[in-house]
């Protein structure tokens, strides 16, 4: 990380994971994807929102997993569920349902306006890098009320120009998405390493609103592939409290207990 | 709805050039099956498969396939799918033509199927370039509102291929935990392939269960372990630590090849690719 | 989600003029709380309802709607919903509007209505006069192959009321057994009320049980027994007694108001209304 | 019954359900109705196909009812049923899935191409009676390999013109149905008081192709709206066996009694 600062004892992962986790509220109804998104969704859930609703596109509804699954699929996710329900039906009733507060999404690239590429570098049919492609993305952005994007600034990642769309943000800014008919307002936050973006009124591109307190605005920008506006009341973000460093590590800690438990099959 | 090996499923039911759909969700992901059909070294297969991990990244890198239907390819928690991307962004071992959905869409499209209509319909894909890349993405008014929604056409596979914890011997099937699609490929597939990891005489379904009649079942083969390295609830947990090695694995063509050979293509069914895991130290 | 009575329940959460669906298809009907609607004289309704069975000729015979939305109105294995057909063929109490559907039709514009999807659709209605009598039947051509499906609005009622075994004190819900389109009607819906035979303090719900979730339930009261005369699973059986007994009370129109003036609008409550079939030798 | 000779040891609705049964064969996928229909299916379960596959419209797969249900629903179908599921579900997957041997109607009229009226008689808009409506009728017609009509035989029940026409038989006749789409291949019988109609090929007008011991096709014809042909080469459907009306007569007898058994609700 471009930090210009001395390096804080946490880690880019934890800052950013103690950041999302934040943004949470309880009785918030999040629609998690693996990885850091999960990580923070259940650390909120921990915190300071027990009664926070987390649904997993694998069809797991309300559920409170112990430690953090792998794969979007973990036992652990059915096993604590309040429901568990065929996955076209969580698409169709629950997210196009329009019953999600929050969405979480990564990517590879994100432009100017929260628009996200997780599919290809390089031309979709000579790909450069074929990505893992799309997966829940296009209609969680389309659908969940707001969208959180999670993903570490470099020029490489926020690019001025996406090499292939695979979800909305707010496509070309000013309006274009509420044309578009998707019904969600769109993405609200970009959680960075250097702090946190969001969507400036009437062109709808995203600035830097936010900033961790070891880094600078400058950094920032200079990590970022088009040229950044910095809000004029630029926040800094706290950092990571003792509480919520605590409970984050020991959640990976029983996470990677539970992960490296040799698996013994039926005879 | 005869009780076959697997052997037998597989040499009856899947031919070469077949559209093929292994369903299962992180969850009951029939990977013996999938490593049967590259033993019987199928060719030309269009897999189909809303997430294509680790049993379609050996199918495709073994030469199985040359097009796949899908709408997320990885090793999930992990990385890449080493061998589809190969075969995507180098026709290694032989080219994949890619039909690419988001998962929302690949849902329609089996549901279409399940129902025997001719196309799901979602508010989808909106913003994105995926229509433009896929042709079969199209969209239709609605005679109420006016709205253009998103089509996809349905999936009806030749064969889907499942796992599931249990069948009686009657054949009838019942599926417990994380659901994913595999009803709904089941039941949109012209023959169902199911294996299961224990057939018994009282089903027990639960009121309001998963259950897949005897009737709409081609031939189970009870297959215990049959979703290593993706588990089946009840019976035994997801070998996380696998997915991670096979990052390792499947990152080489030579080393890949090397493991297919040895597990795979080396070893005469299910019982024997297990033997030789255990033989060398890999908990099956 | 609060847990409220039923009086209640109906007097914040229906209003005249509402659209409202009372969901059960012969299991879990929501009775007391149509009894309580009766009670509560609410006018100018929207009822929708797959099979209006007793509960809609109770409501309609009392003067709650001006309209139904349907697809099949009788009393099951028994014969006429009277009520409703003097409704419809003589405007008594006063007229009714009716929407008239077939089963396939009205199941897709609930999972429609669940879906946000503003309409559903299905290969139904071919040659019949349906299309002819309700303009809401129309039709879209598949992008694919050309052929005509048919399509109906998807229903989305103000308010729909929902009968349970079981409700958690955080307000989850468990429905076990028939479950007809009461989980579409329920996600379908504005505002979503639920009677329930029991509150405990764990829902027990089976793995891939049939939850509501208590963020999709607007109010809950606790009524064992809210579903006489149809059942719930585990609680008591169908009154089928009750529904060859109904035949004749609800033929006439005299006896049929007798009937309502003196269980439903004579009594306070649903308590007050077992209380006087009770004390007047009707099994309740 | 117009009976042209002593009426026999069984009534009209007995020698129906056998009739009815007896076309069922074991290992068939059926759509089964309330009322005589739902009779024939247990009839014929009990007696010669016990591995019939009943399907009610209420969601219950392959139920196994020890008494017959006096509704749809009844708690006896989801007891014994090898899957209990949601209607649409029913509606969608399994019906127009295409996976329904036979599909049983009844109606208040059928005309000569076997459509079916369960709607009204009278104008819709004016009716004389306000019939239950065509309910789960209308698929079933369209779906199922093939349908069944159950329904007494007279002038005002086979008429030259329906009222309304709520579920479709072969429309106007003479392949008109194929040209509709509807993926079943219609009625093909119509079992009666009198015998059983079939369809004849090409014009696809239903005839008598069948009548009982004690009845005449003279009758059939009297009891028939429009000109109704007589099969060349007419069956006669041999007698209820002494098993086929003790099954019945029993099956019928535990449903009465469990029929009015008093209800204890809870406290």
């Amino acid at each position: 990380m471009n930090a210009t600062t001395v390096a804080p004892p946490w880690s880019a992962d934890e800052m950013m994971t103690v950041t999302a986790a934040r943004m949470l509220w309880d009785g918030c109804v999040c629609f998690v994807g693996i990885g850091l998104p999960s990580a923070a969704a259940n650390l909120a859930r921990l915190l300071h929102a027990p009664g926070i609703v987390l649904i997993y596109e694998s069809g797991t509804i309300g559920t409170r997993p112990d430690v953090l699954p792998l794969s979007i699929g973990d036992g652990e996710l059915a096993e604590t569920a309040g429901a568990v329900v065929p996955l076209p039906e969580i698409f169709a009733y629950w997210l196009q349902g329009g019953r999600i507060d929050v969405g979480f999404l990564g990517a590879a690239q994100v432009d100017r306006f929260g628009n996200l590429n997780s599919t290809v570098i390089g031309p979709y049919q000579q790909p450069k890098v074929r990505l893992p492609g799309a997966g829940g993305a296009p209609e969680i952005a389309a659908h969940a009320r707001q969208v959180f994007v999670v993903l570490k600034q470099s020029a490489r990642s926020f690019v001025p120009k996406l090499d292939f769309v695979s979800s909305g943000g707010f496509l070309t800014g000013g309006g274009a998405r509420r044309l578009s008919g998707a019904p969600g307002a769109g993405p609200q936050a970009i959680i960075t390493d250097y702090g946190v973006l969001r969507p400036q009124a009437g062109s709808e591109e995203f600035a830097l609103a936010a900033r961790y307190e070891h880094v600078t605005a400058a950094a920032a920008v200079k990590a970022t592939g088009w040229p950044l506006t910095v809000a004029a009341s630029l926040e800094v973000i706290a950092p990571p409290t003792a509480t919520e460093l605590e409970a984050l590590r020991a959640l990976q800690a029983r996470t990677q207990a539970a992960h490296s438990r040799p698996v013994q099959l039926p005879v | 709805m005869p009780i076959v090996t697997l052997t037998a499923a597989i040499a009856d039911h899947v031919r070469d050039g077949d559209s093929v759909a292994l369903e299962g969700f992180t969850h009951l992901i029939p990977f013996a099956a999938g490593q049967e059909i590259i033993r019987q070294r199928r060719r030309g297969l269009h897999l189909i498969r809303m997430t294509p991990d680790l049993v379609y990244d050996q199918m495709i890198g073994a030469g199985c396939a040359r097009r796949l239907t899908f709408s997320w390819g990885g090793n999930p928690g992990v990385g890449s799918a080493h061998r589809i991307r190969e075969a995507i962004e180098a026709g290694w071992p032989q080219p994949l033509e890619i039909c690419e959905h988001s998962h929302a869409g690949m849902a329609a499209a089996y549901v279409a199927g399940a129902a025997r209509l001719p196309f799901g319909m979602l508010r989808g894909y909106l913003g994105t370039d995926l229509p433009a890349v896929n042709p079969a993405i199209r969209s239709v008014e609605c005679p109420y509102t006016g709205e253009r929604l998103a089509t996809v056409p349905a999936l009806n596979p030749d064969v889907t291929i499942l796992h599931a914890q249990r069948a009686d011997r009657a054949g009838n099937v019942l599926i417990s935990g994380i659901l994913g699609a595999q009803k709904e490929a089941g039941l949109a597939a012209r023959k169902l392939l199911v294996t299961v990891e224990e057939v018994v005489d009282d089903l027990g379904a639960p009121m309001n269960g998963v259950v897949l009649p005897h009737w709409v079942v081609t031939a189970i083969a009870c297959v215990p372990g049959g979703a290593w390295p993706s588990y089946a609830r009840g019976h035994y947990p997801r070998d996380n630590a696998f997915y991670i090695a096979w990052d390792e694995i499947a990152r080489d063509r030579g080393r890949f090849t090397a493991w297919i050979e040895r597990y795979v293509l080396g070893t005469q069914d299910f019982a024997g690719f297990r033997a030789r895991l255990r033989a060398d130290g890999v908990a099956a």
